[in-house]
């Protein structure tokens, strides 16, 4: 579709707000709906936009393999880390309230902000991934 | 009667959906009709959980004012939590579909297991006429 | 802070994690994976025992994950059952972690190997969770854990086949999970808790409810799914026939039991064993159930010419052993299906992991392959000598110690109908492994070049001379294992006193006692 | 009303779904079906679900089955080959299937009786655990939104778990179908 001049416009201009609000969703899943899950799922969709305009292999110099594949388990990581760091300041796991972060109500704020990554960054990475491995041609 | 009817109506259509899902599950042929059955199945369980937590006169649960009556949250977390079960097992069902059909050259149940008897078939006359010799 | 204290959440929180490190260390070097993997499941293994250790000196340990207390938070609640559970799936994977790198270097492609074990990691995390938890929804979630690695797992076995027995699994325990949901679902409406142990005490004046009844048929089908009792076992015999071999033997040794385990947590626990026997006839329905799968399991596995499915057969038949004991609602009986997870673990495991040997050194899974084996395979072959004569229920193995049990058990209740059915079902597995123990020493080695081997194209190569009869065991590295699991089928069937010991204060604590 | 007439189109929506011959058509009602899910649970105050379901039900999923239609076959076959196959055995399949449905069905219209009405605020369920998350989420968890601090913080181990669900679909995705060479 990418010789269509009006969707490549179009997606062009979209497609940085797609993202912005994949990181509004989940900065703001304190205050209204939303969240990391959203979030990564919205962010998602945006590359999923790019392939469908530019194709397969356009998408994946835009996002790698590789780097999928780490973020894939990284934001998992970030999320069990916290959790274990948790143990290292004397809470049990996951329990953000020992944070070093200030009080109760500041460290709990954090650490869910940072679980939040966490899952924003593993959907957004796995549904990119599981996206590129099923949009294959149907000779391979 | 009547008021058990209108009193539970959503759990009523949570139902009837449920059977719709099930049904395709187990009686469709065709993969993807199970999968997409396998949805709707998982979808009706959630419209179940939200419909418990709902409260007459309750607001979405984001805190604004202690005064106010809000909806129990607790469907809602458990219920996001199943929605993203439900996408992970769409995604290897539909994974193994594709790998079926690049296989097979086909999604009909029936028509599988009927390259597959044809297979084993095969083999076993393989088998025996090797021990005959 | 005391590590050993966070032990509970450590257990599955590193396994867990480590899942993921496997898949990065794989991208960078796909012969770490194999090392991590042995060194977490070691590493839990030994909290594991450590845990239970605590759990026998001081009695159930309780953990909240962020210091929120139960009912609000999620409880981990470690006490003699589930302590004994962890410790025999964290050994058992174990083992096969060990026991895994050939077989897998041989039936995985070598690109695949860091998304297959970073699988299997998570597939022991998912079993390890389900075990160890006190909260029910959490239960939910790792049952799906496990369920969606076991997919995967499956579909990868070498045969097409492995594709269709993978795709109806995933159908089936979908709606075994998603029944199990709606379960927990009612009893959340009723009760408004989800904590196991909450529920134990919330649940009594309500049971008489018909949501209550609703949620405890859907609990008991969907568990019956997920531990393959016997009319709902259909998916497990494709499934164990082709996956690979190791995914075979992990499954068939832990993923089974753990099921049983979640069974025995839901009736016992969540519900307390008054509800069983007098508000509904679930103990009638599965003491039946039960019967009839020990006796259809033996005869469907008489049939069988594919050995791993045949094992699979005799494994619908075994669970049914499992199922029997906890009918009975009497300690004895209770203890013979406790220990019988252990029990079955270790023989099942021996023999999966045999045949994986056999598929490894020729590429045969048909059973008129193994004619002579005893002279090409004696190590493997005297492993499975024991395994079999363990599932017969041969004295100085650990499979009398729990037809044992059963028996005396049903005796105890009054039940002297079982002991024919133990009988008959004893018999009958000695039926279909002489015939195949005959073929391995008394009969001669027939050329193994059949069609079978044609599926294993790639294995050619490793199988020169298959009608040699000159001594070619597996690697040592697939045969310490195998002989491992088979020397403790022999040491627990003599010093049955240690596992017997932790089994029988787990059963009198589901029955109600202290 | 609304809410009956959007209960009752999911219902056929449902129905429309699974009828279908053309999996194309089916996939796409099934996109329609999990918006109008979504807008019922958005009437039900489950504004995160709905949130949820509609990027992931309506948006995800269709993509996913998309994707695997443009690789495999776009029709249900009903054609020659099946046609052939015993016709009895098939509907005695369906007929077991309908069986099993109903008594399945049955059951839960049973379990639904004794159940606390829709909406009743007297439910068990509301006043058990529930009214701490609902009064102390700010100082507890510093966060607004009960669900994400029940979410993040009560229940947070279970969402480690399902985070850890998506990384274990993921990884199985790619053990499935990623092809050996990747240049």
């Amino acid at each position: 579709m990418k010789d269509d001049i009006i969707i490549r416009v179009i997606s062009n201009l979209l497609i940085p707000f797609i993202q912005l609000y994949a990181l509004y969703v989940l900065a703001h899943g304190d205050l209204g709906p939303g969240g990391g899950f959203q979030g990564g799922v919205i962010f998602a969709s945006s590359i999923i936009l790019y392939v469908l305009v530019y194709g397969i292999d356009e998408g994946r110099k835009r996002a790698h393999q590789k780097i999928t594949d780490v973020l894939n388990s990284v934001g998992v990581m970030i999320y069990g880390g916290i959790g274990v760091v948790c143990l290292f300041f004397g809470g049990y796991y996951l329990q953000y309230g020992k944070l070093p972060l200030g009080d109760l109500k500041h460290a709990s704020h954090l650490g869910i902000y940072g679980i939040e990554i966490g899952v924003e960054v593993t959907v957004a990475a796995v549904m990119i991934t599981i996206f590129f491995e099923m949009a294959g041609r149907k000779s391979d | 009667m009547i008021e058990i009817i209108i009193g539970k109506y959503n759990y009523w259509i949570y139902i009837t959906l449920m059977m719709i899902g099930f049904y395709a599950m187990i009686a469709k042929g065709n993969l993807i009709k199970k999968i997409i059955g396998m949805n709707i199945f998982q979808t009706a369980v959630i419209l179940f959980y939200i419909s418990t937590g709902k409260v007459w006169g309750g607001t979405a649960p984001i805190l604004w004012d202690k005064a106010v009556i809000y909806d129990n949250p607790i469907p809602h977390v458990l219920m996001l939590t199943a929605i993203v079960v439900s996408v992970g097992t769409t995604a290897v069902a539909i994974a193994i579909v594709i790998r079926i059909y690049k296989e097979y050259g086909t999604m009909e149940e029936d028509a599988i297991l009927e390259i597959e008897r044809k297979q084993a078939e095969e083999l076993r006359k393989g088998n025996t006429g090797q021990r005959e010799i | 802070m005391n590590i050993a204290e966070h032990f509970p959440a450590l257990v599955i929180v590193i396994p867990l994690l480590f899942a993921l490190i496997t898949w990065l260390a794989g991208l960078i070097n796909r012969a770490f994976c194999w090392v991590i993997a042995l060194t977490i499941t070691f590493l839990c293994f030994l909290m594991s025992f450590s845990i239970l250790n605590t759990v026998m000196h001081t009695g159930r340990i309780s953990y909240h994950m962020g210091a929120w207390e139960p009912p609000w938070g999620i409880e981990y609640a470690i006490d003699y059952l589930n302590g004994f559970v962890l410790v025999v799936v964290s050994f058992i994977a174990f083992i096969v972690t060990l026991y895994s790198r050939k077989s897998v270097g041989l039936e995985i492609d070598e690109e695949k190997s860091p998304a297959f074990y970073s699988l299997y990691m998570l597939l022991f995390t998912g079993l390890m969770g389900m075990t160890i938890t006190g909260d029910i929804f959490n239960l939910y979630v790792f049952i799906e854990i496990t369920s969606l690695s076991g997919y995967a797992l499956i579909a990868i076995g070498r045969r097409r086949n492995s594709l269709m027995a993978s795709f109806n699994y995933l159908i089936l325990g979908t709606i075994a999970a998603t029944f199990i949901l709606i379960g927990i679902g009612y009893l959340y409406m009723v009760t408004g808790s989800l904590n196991m142990a909450d529920l134990r005490e919330k649940l009594p004046p309500l049971y008489h409810s018909r949501v209550v009844l609703t949620a405890f048929g859907f609990f008991t089908v969907g568990l019956s799914l997920k531990l393959a009792l016997f009319p709902l076992h259909i998916w497990l015999p494709n499934a164990y026939t082709y996956a690979p071999s190791v995914v075979s033997a992990i499954m068939a040794a832990t993923s089974t039991k753990v099921g049983a385990y979640a069974m025995l947590r839901i009736l016992f626990t969540v519900f307390k064993v008054e509800f069983d026997l007098n508000v509904v006839p679930v103990t009638k329905i599965l003491l039946v159930l039960s019967c009839i799968a020990i006796i259809a399991g033996s005869i469907l596995a008489i049939s069988q010419t594919n050995i791993k499915r045949m094992l699979a057969y005799s494994s619908v038949g075994q669970i049914g052993y499992i199922v029997l004991g906890t009918t009975m609602a009497n300690q004895t009986a209770m203890t013979g299906s406790i220990i019988h997870i252990l029990n079955h673990a270790l023989m099942k495991g021996t023999l999966f992991l045999v045949a994986g040997c056999v598929v490894y050194k020729t590429g045969i899974e048909d059973i008129s392959g193994l004619k002579g084996m005893g002279q090409k395979m004696p190590f493997s072959m005297a492993a499975f000598t024991v395994g079999a004569l363990s599932m017969v229920g041969v004295p100085l193995t650990v499979g009398f110690i729990s037809k044992w049990y059963l028996a005396t058990g049903a005796l105890k209740a009054g039940m002297w109908f079982i002991l024919p059915i133990i009988l008959i079902s004893s018999l009958l597995s000695a039926i279909y492994f002489w015939r195949i123990i005959e073929g391995i020493y008394f009969a001669p080695a027939v050329s193994s070049q059949h069609s079978e081997v044609s599926t294993y194209r790639s294995l050619d190569h490793h199988n020169p001379h298959p009608v040699s009869r000159s001594r070619d065991d597996a690697p040592p590295g697939m045969l310490i294992p195998t002989l491992i699991l088979a020397g403790l089928c022999i040491f627990f069937g003599i010093a049955a006193y240690i596992p017997v010991s932790v089994a029988e204060k787990a059963a009198n604590m589901l029955l109600g006692g202290t | 009303m609304i809410d009956f007439i959007l209960l009752f189109f999911l219902v056929i929506c449902a129905i429309a779904a699974i009828r279908m011959k053309d999996l194309l058509s089916t996939v796409i009602i099934l996109g329609a079906y999990s918006l109008i899910m979504a807008v019922v649970w958005t009437r039900m105050n489950a504004v995160d679900v709905a949130f949820t379901e509609a990027s992931v039900g309506a948006g995800i999923t269709t993509v996913l089955l998309i994707a695997a239609l443009s690789r495999t076959q776009r029709g249900e076959e009903n054609g020659q080959r099946s046609q052939v196959r015993v016709q009895g055995s098939l509907n005695a399949h369906s007929i077991i299937s309908l069986i099993v449905v109903f008594v399945t069905g049955a059951v839960l219209v049973y379990g639904t009786l004794d159940m606390p009405d829709y909406g009743d605020p007297n439910a068990p369920s509301h006043h058990h655990v529930a009214p701490r998350y609902i009064k102390e989420p700010l100082e507890e968890s510093g966060v607004i939104n009960m669900v994400t601090a029940l979410l993040a913080n009560y229940r947070g181990y279970d969402t480690l778990g399902e985070t850890t669900v998506i990384f274990t679909s993921g990884i199985s995705v790619i053990l499935l179908l990623r092809r050996k060479i990747q240049q």
